[in-house]
């Protein structure tokens, strides 16, 4: 990181979207640095909700969305760190 | 073994290879998934599986791991295709091998029922022209459940 | 489809000919039966089937229909070996094709089940020179009762 | 058949053995006529026994046997009727 960080302030954090959630993000990854009091799953989707008209539609409704942090599920309380790869993306649907 | 790749795959190379110099092996139980055209109304011209490359491979190998802790097999095999498909193209081939039926089949239902609730691939059918991502049925969730609270009969 | 033979058999080929052209079968479960290294304390050399030919046709197409009635399927193999076998050998393959992978599963297990208890093959093993024939399992009746008191789930 | 037939009396009949029924017997079918009062399988089994040492030997424990009329599954007091194919085999082991 070229930028200095505050970590209790700042989390730098990898996000990658999948299928529909990409469609409407408009951008399958982006480094996003949430403040300090985004520390779980949920706050991160209400703060990314933020962001643009498109993450807005993106998170609307959050209970269907599922997450993974450094590729493992994860809940909506799960908390988050500095450095993290956090994936959001619908239910899945292979096989 | 573990495979998620773009190319097609040999089923019967594939089984073949699974039992071959295995002399306690008497059971291979499989199941191939195809993409089927049944869109609804209109009519399926293609269907692209997207991923989460490093999940999918992650999620697969536990599921491999936990299949071999649950039932006395040999092996477990998981072949998944991803990128564009066209109606009647192999998606999928999972197979267990065992000196015992039972075990084969039962591990080869549950994998199935695993992966279509946790392996992160995604559906997005073409349809008259038009793009929809699959959702995911219900039913997939309440197969996958039935593993949670059963007991393996044959372990 | 029904084939009673003394050839060995094509799994890539047999499963690939069973869902050809057929636009809603998204489901193949199958399951191959081989010839085990597993006599006991000796080592297993051969095994010869014998069969009761016309009446093995005969039990396995009922088996075929009985199966087809009981699940929303689309097809249904069975191929069965007689004669000499060596260890690793091909058996036995029963498959199941469908729109549903919980009917292709359930069918398929069916499938073998009735098939170790009614199809009248009988298994001769050499083992360290001597032949024996081979005692039935009560397992395989345990197996096969289950079919006549539960309801298949996924009509 | 070249030879007359009281069908009251003497019943003509192909018997089959397989697996080791056949090894006992020494023979893996033949034409018999048991006496008219043989009408089931059950006693078609318990006369062939008396017929020679080997049947004897196949046919001690006839509760363990299974047996086919014109290649159906059949039980010990099934009908037997001039003409009928009926195989006896110790229980099924393919697959």
């Amino acid at each position: 990181m070229n930028q200095p960080v505050n970590r209790a302030i700042n989390r730098p954090l990898k996000v990658l979207y999948f299928a529909w959630l990409r469609d409407r993000v408009g951008r399958s990854e982006e480094d996003v640095q949430p403040p300090g009091n985004v520390t779980t799953v949920g706050e991160l989707m209400a703060w990314l909700a933020r962001q643009s008209d498109g993450h807005g539609e993106a998170f609307k409704d959050p209970a269907i969305i599922r997450c993974a942090i450094n590729q493992d599920y994860a809940k909506a309380d799960a908390a988050i760190s500095a450095g993290d790869e956090v994936a959001f993306f619908p239910p899945v649907t292979g096989g | 073994m573990i495979k998620v790749q773009a190319e097609d795959f040999d089923v019967g190379a594939e089984l073949a290879a699974l039992s071959r110099g295995r002399a306690e092996v008497g059971a291979v139980a499989s199941f191939i998934g195809l993409v089927r055209d049944v869109a609804g109304p209109g009519e399926l011209s293609a269907m692209t599986l997207e991923h989460y490359p490093g999940m999918t491979e992650r999620q697969l190998e536990q599921l491999e791991g936990e299949a071999l802790d649950r039932w006395p097999l040999d092996k477990v095999l998981i072949i998944h295709r991803y990128g564009r498909l066209l109606p009647g193209d192999q998606i999928v081939l999972c197979a267990a091998t065992s000196s015992h039926r039972e075990a084969a089949f039962e591990a080869c239902a549950f994998l199935m029922d695993w992966l279509k609730t946790k392996a992160p691939f995604w559906k997005l059918e073409e349809v008259d022209g038009k793009s929809n991502w699959v959702a995911a049925r219900q039913d997939d969730d309440a197969a996958a459940a039935r593993w949670q609270t059963d007991t393996p009969k044959s372990k």
